[in-house]
């Protein structure tokens, strides 16, 4: 392998400051910032309409909004915050800034494709934002078949056109992780030297491709259906909504773990950094998101169990659902074990990440509950699947990317932020958090139904607590917008590794130069040596 | 440099023949009244046929094994998707 | 090595380029595999809940032009493959002559499909225009041909995106800009391809074959 | 304030079983959330930066010895818990799959956006459920237009209710009182409102109430008359000069069907043979009769199936 010097030309942030620098951009590093712009942005967009959602349940009666705008408004939340935040999140952000700096590789494999994938997200934005603006969708993120082809009289064709699109873009990302990851490594980085982070972001890659181009086609056969009213789904049509359900759940089941793996590998970075220590049983992390990748595949009837799919279907996707558990909890396991015998420090990306641990271990535990037949026939489709997905998909997945992005800011921006108000933000957004959903498990339990505009009133109280702690939420989020945007004139400098974490990135300056590294470095040890590290630094 | 040698063109046009010799005897099999049979005889020979091409005319036969670890996976997914789907379908009534 | 291959700023080598490429069209063609795959998903569904109208509307398929097409696109295949590896040993002239064989069968097999589609469309058997059956399993035949003409049409489209590639590398092999170093966009498109002939392997039995006896 | 309730009432025979299955899970979960977080929590202060804890770590080879060991627990242990959960669960829901034969039928069609049931007597209701203590119930669902479900949160009980299929729920009332319906299946623009109550009753109250209810026929008088009305006895009656199958003990034997398979002549076989009477055609008739789809709605068409499931005994036809 020949390493190549590549003169050092000032960081990837100072390669052009007019737009069309950045729209034309092929640089991974660029293209993570652009993506990172557009999913806050979308963020917020499904936020006000989560506002909205819980304004309207302080109160049993419909009186905020009418019933059809509640349903567009859940239906938004769902759409925008699915597809156009939490499954592009971490992948197309930090995935994208940090795969070719952690494997010690110049850029992605396809850089164009990179950035293709980024104009498919804004063009399936605007579909999607389109729809928002002509008047809504009312089908619930779901597309539920025959609501959706025959029934709602709201603009499916086009969401379900901004969807398909954004589709793409997660394949062209997926095809660019696996190559990248696999062919594109520095000497000496063999398999089991990769970074966990690296290993979550291949089994995400797997999943984007694997899973998504049937829910492409899944859509496109909606759009046909509705257009032209022949197909496969309507059983006036003799067709049968249960094969909906099927491909919609093949694809959406593997979407809950893109978005839960990188959230995973942000957490096993991070533990060990703060914990000075070595993590725990590596292969077997490695091994457990694979698991999770492919049992992941498996899983989809536990969303039918009621559905009136057979009973033996709910026997199999049950079993299996349990199975896809074991490697969660291994990794919940050695995650705490990485704690024992560490010098820990408590910096915001810490208390990020150990909030994850603590909210994934909720979230996943009361997912078995959901898997268990004879239980998930009386949750199913209450707020208790509300509050266990709000768990693992905000509690998990969106605190990790908080905490990856406290992690990799000063790597990204060359900026410090105010770590006290990043640790008082975290705390926040926990405690909103819990005040939030877990009321919500009660509600679920008691029987409310999602999707309810209005509700008898006893469930009235709950309601009032979840809304309340959406709005310390609310605050928790605003937090690290405005420090963040602070720290980017006011913060300190960055050294490379302030840190000093393992993990080729932190070799390299903040903000990396254009190229990445100035020459490809050697990697000659596992990853995580802390301890290692700790005794050679004294 | 060619890293693998170059297959023949008798390689080529051995396989070409042996697609349309099975074609023919797909198309064949179909005119005979097996029962379930036939479906079963159909598909098989369609995946003979796509072995051939993959093996010989898109060179997984001397590929790096990712390229066919990768188009397996392709193959297996879809056998989970129709698989799994049949724990459903087969015995819903 | 003499001629030199542009190696993009992310890659060591040409080697590793090289590799990069052909992974990333594999995995790419995994994802064709299962965007097909949900068609052959609901095809399957289908097909359980409606076994006699499948096999009835099969018989209204026609034949004659669907096996003539199978012939014609497994040739396409032999002829890109052979195009393939005559760039590999460098016969730039003979390479663009099997290309462009290729072009022409692919061409052929689009032109038949719709004459195919012509005939059916005048035998009353699109959904959602003319759909038009006696008998007593007409809704299940509809189902049929809905799924004949969403299938055959992506493959059609995926034939047309096929032709241009392969008329695009034709073009850029004319202007030498491949040689026995470099033509890793030839090996691609002949990878592409094949697949569109994989799918239709599977699609001819599926739609033409399921009762003929 | 806090007056709300924290579980909800347990009034029928399966509630107490899936909430000791919800307390054990609660048992487990709990001692496993509060362990991961103990653990963590004591580690966070035993091992902060700066505390005087020792650090030492056995030499390599006892490490890697020891590690194994405790990963191979962890991963043994959650497979087996789980297993065990998975097969209580499992149980519980297979034996609750099938109604007991002696069920009280009660049928259900569900529309955008209400609930339209009917009793064997014939007694109709809309958005509410009176059902009698301590006698199973089968209900019997189809849906008019899109998917609902029917969840019964006291009976810890639902079913998605699909159009063109019938599904089916049965549960065993065991406390009288009155309780919510609910449908949990999005449903469009009412959702919220298709909502209504679950009356369970003393057995000698339900009677009283059967009596004095809107009934004025029962279901299969009624289906007899939906029978005339959409011309069905032109064919199947005992004067026709059709060649079209009898419906006298027909329900729950097993047909021939032409294509050479057989099948069970349950509520499905009927809904499917009015509704798309192409699908199953009974050996040795011609496949003549016309399709009633989008003629005959979902609720009438209960009405026919329980005349025919009346005809069980096959008594002739009242030709009248």
């Amino acid at each position: 392998m020949s390493t190549v010097a590549v003169p050092l030309r000032g960081s990837y942030l100072e390669a052009g400051f007019s737009l069309w620098s950045w729209l034309s951009t092929v640089d991974h590093k660029r293209i993570a910032i652009l993506y990172a712009l557009s999913i806050t942005a979308f963020f917020f967009v499904g936020g006000v309409a989560a506002t909205l959602i819980r304004l309207e349940l302080v109160t049993p009666a419909g009186d905020l909004v009418s019933a059809e705008t509640y349903n567009k408004l859940f239906t938004m939340h769902g759409v925008i915050m699915v597809w156009f935040f939490l499954i592009p999140s971490i992948p197309s952000t930090l995935g994208n800034f940090l795969v070719p700096l952690m494997i010690g590789a110049r850029d992605l494999a396809f850089p164009r494709l990179n950035l293709a994938s980024w104009y498919l997200y804004v063009a399936g934005g605007l579909f999607t934002v389109g729809a928002l603006i002509a008047g809504g969708v009312d089908t619930g993120w779901t597309f539920y078949t025959p609501f959706s082809t025959m029934f709602s009289n709201t603009h499916v064709i086009a969401a379900v056109i901004g969807v398909f699109i954004v589709g793409f873009s997660s394949i062209l990302t997926g095809i660019n992780f696996i190559v990248t990851i696999h062919k594109m490594r520095a000497p000496g980085m063999t398999l089991f030297r990769l970074p966990l982070f690296i290993w979550s972001m291949y089994a995400t890659g797997i999943i984007f491709v694997l899973a998504t181009p049937v829910l492409a086609m899944t859509l496109f056969l909606i759009t046909v259906e509705r257009l032209f009213g022949v197909g496969v789904f309507d059983p006036a049509l003799g067709g049968d909504p249960l094969l909906f359900q099927h491909l919609f759940w093949f694809y959406s089941h593997p979407a809950v773990y893109v978005m839960i793996l990188p959230a995973m590998g942000v957490a096993s970075e991070i533990i060990p950094c703060y914990s000075r220590n070595n993590i725990f049983a590596y292969r077997s992390m490695a091994f457990a998101v694979l698991a999770i990748a492919i049992i992941g595949f498996l899983v989809w009837g536990h969303h039918m169990f009621v559905s009136g799919q057979s009973i033996y279907a709910g026997m199999v996707f049950s079993i299996l659902s349990f199975l896809v558990a074991v490697p969660s909890a291994i990794k919940v396991f050695n995650w705490t074990a990485t704690l024992y015998k560490g010098s820990i420090s408590f910096d915001a990306p810490m208390l990020y990440a150990l909030g994850f641990v603590g909210l994934f271990t909720v979230g996943g535990m009361t997912g078995l509950f959901l898997a268990s037949l004879a239980l998930d026939v009386h949750l199913h489709d209450t707020y208790f699947v509300i509050a266990h997905f709000h768990y693992i998909m905000v509690g998990g997945a969106v605190m990790a990317f908080l905490g990856a992005v406290h992690f990799w800011w000063p790597k990204i921006t060359g900026r410090m932020y105010s770590d006290r108000w990043a640790r008082f933000a975290a705390i926040v957004v926990f405690v909103g958090f819990n005040l939030t959903f877990f009321p919500q498990f009660l509600l679920g339990y008691l029987g409310m139904p999602r999707r309810y505009h209005e509700y008898p009133p006893e469930f009235q109280v709950l309601n009032v607590l979840s809304s309340a702690g959406a709005s310390v939420l609310a605050v928790g989020y605003l937090l690290p917008l405005c420090y963040l945007l602070w720290s980017l004139k006011y913060g300190a400098r960055a050294g490379s590794n302030p840190w000093r974490a393992t993990g080729l990135e932190w070799q390299t300056p903040s903000p990396p130069p254009v190229e990445n590294f100035v020459s490809i470095p050697e990697v000659t040890e596992p990853p995580y040596a802390y301890r290692e590290k700790d005794r050679s630094d004294g | 440099m060619i890293a693998h040698p170059v297959p023949r063109v008798r390689t080529y046009v051995l396989v070409w023949v042996a697609l349309i010799c099975l074609l023919l005897l797909t198309l064949g099999s179909a005119y005979m009244n097996l029962g379930r049979l036939n479906a079963g005889i159909n598909l098989a020979i369609a995946a003979a046929k796509a072995w051939l091409v993959a093996f010989f005319f898109m060179h997984l036969r001397s590929s790096h094994y990712m390229l066919r670890i990768a188009a397996a996976t392709g193959f297996f997914w879809l056998a989970i998707l129709i698989g799994l789907s049949l724990t459903d379908f087969a015995v819903r009534y | 090595m003499v001629e030199a291959v542009v190696v993009a700023r992310q890659f060591d080598d040409a080697r590793q380029q090289r590799r990069a490429s052909d992974l990333g069209m594999w995995v790419f063609l995994a994802t064709e595999i299962l965007f097909f795959g949900a068609l052959f998903m609901s095809y399957t569904i289908s097909r359980i809940h409606a076994p006699e109208a499948f096999a009835i509307a099969s018989r209204l398929t026609n034949i004659t032009l669907g096996s003539v097409n199978t012939a014609v696109l497994l040739t396409s295949s032999l002829t890109m493959a052979l195009a393939v590896r005559a760039m590999k040993l460098g016969m730039r002239r003979t390479s663009v002559g099997f290309m462009c064989a290729t072009i022409a069968l692919g061409i052929a097999f689009l032109a038949i499909k719709g004459t195919e589609y012509w005939l059916d469309y005048t035998g009353n058997l699109v959904p959602a225009v003319n759909f038009a059956q006696p008998g007593p399993h007409a809704a299940g035949v509809e189902l049929f041909f809905f799924l004949y003409f969403v299938m055959t049409g992506w493959h059609s489209l995926h034939m047309l995106i096929g032709i241009v590639v392969v008329g695009s590398l034709a073009v850029m092999a004319w202007r030498s800009d491949f040689t026995p170093d470099y033509f890793t966009p030839v090996e691609l498109g002949g990878l592409y391809w094949h697949l569109v002939d994989i799918v239709w392997i599977f699609l001819y039995p599926l739609l033409y074959l399921v009762s003929r006896a | 304030m806090w007056n709300f309730p924290l579980h909800p009432d347990r009034a029928s025979s399966l509630a107490l079983h899936v909430d000791i299955l919800l307390y054990a899970w609660l048992a487990l979960a709990g001692v496993v959330t509060v362990a991961v977080l103990f653990l963590i929590v004591w580690f966070a202060v035993k091992y902060r930066h700066g505390s005087g804890a020792n650090r030492a770590l056995p030499p390599d080879a006892a490490l890697r010895r020891r590690n194994h060991r405790i990963e191979a627990a962890w991963i043994v242990t959650p497979l087996l818990l789980f297993m065990v959960m998975f097969g209580w669960a499992a149980v519980l829901y297979y034996a609750h799959a099938a109604a007991p034969a002696n069920a009280t039928e009660i049928y259900v069609v569900g529309k955008q956006w209400m609930w339209k049931l009917e009793h064997v007597g014939g007694q109709r209701e809309i958005d509410e459920l009176h059902v009698p203590v301590g006698r199973p119930v089968k209900l019997i669902m189809t849906s008019q237009d899109v998917i609902h479900s029917f969840f019964m949160p006291v009976f810890r009980i639902k079913q998605d209710v699909l159009p063109g299929r019938y599904t089916m729920l049965w549960f065993t009332a065991t406390k009288p009182g009155d309780y919510h319906l609910f449908c949990s299946q999005y449903c469009g623009t009412e959702h919220a409102q298709m909502i209504g109550h679950v009356v369970v009753m003393e057995p000698a109250a339900f009677e009283r109430w059967l009596e004095s209810g809107n009934a004025s026929q029962s279901m299969a008088q009624e289906g007899a008359a939906r029978f005339r009305q959409y011309g069905c006895s032109g064919c199947h009656g005992p004067s026709a000069s059709v060649h079209a199958p009898k419906l006298e003990g027909l329900f729950g034997r097993r047909v021939q069907l032409a294509d050479g398979t057989s099948t069970i002549a349950d509520e499905r076989y009927i809904h499917d043979s009015v509704m798309l009477p192409r699908k199953d055609v009974v050996a040795g008739y011609e496949p003549i009769m016309p399709s009633f789809q989008g003629q005959i709605a979902e609720d009438d068409l209960l009405d026919i199936v329980e005349y025919i499931k009346s005809l069980q005994d096959a008594l002739p036809l009242e030709g009248k």
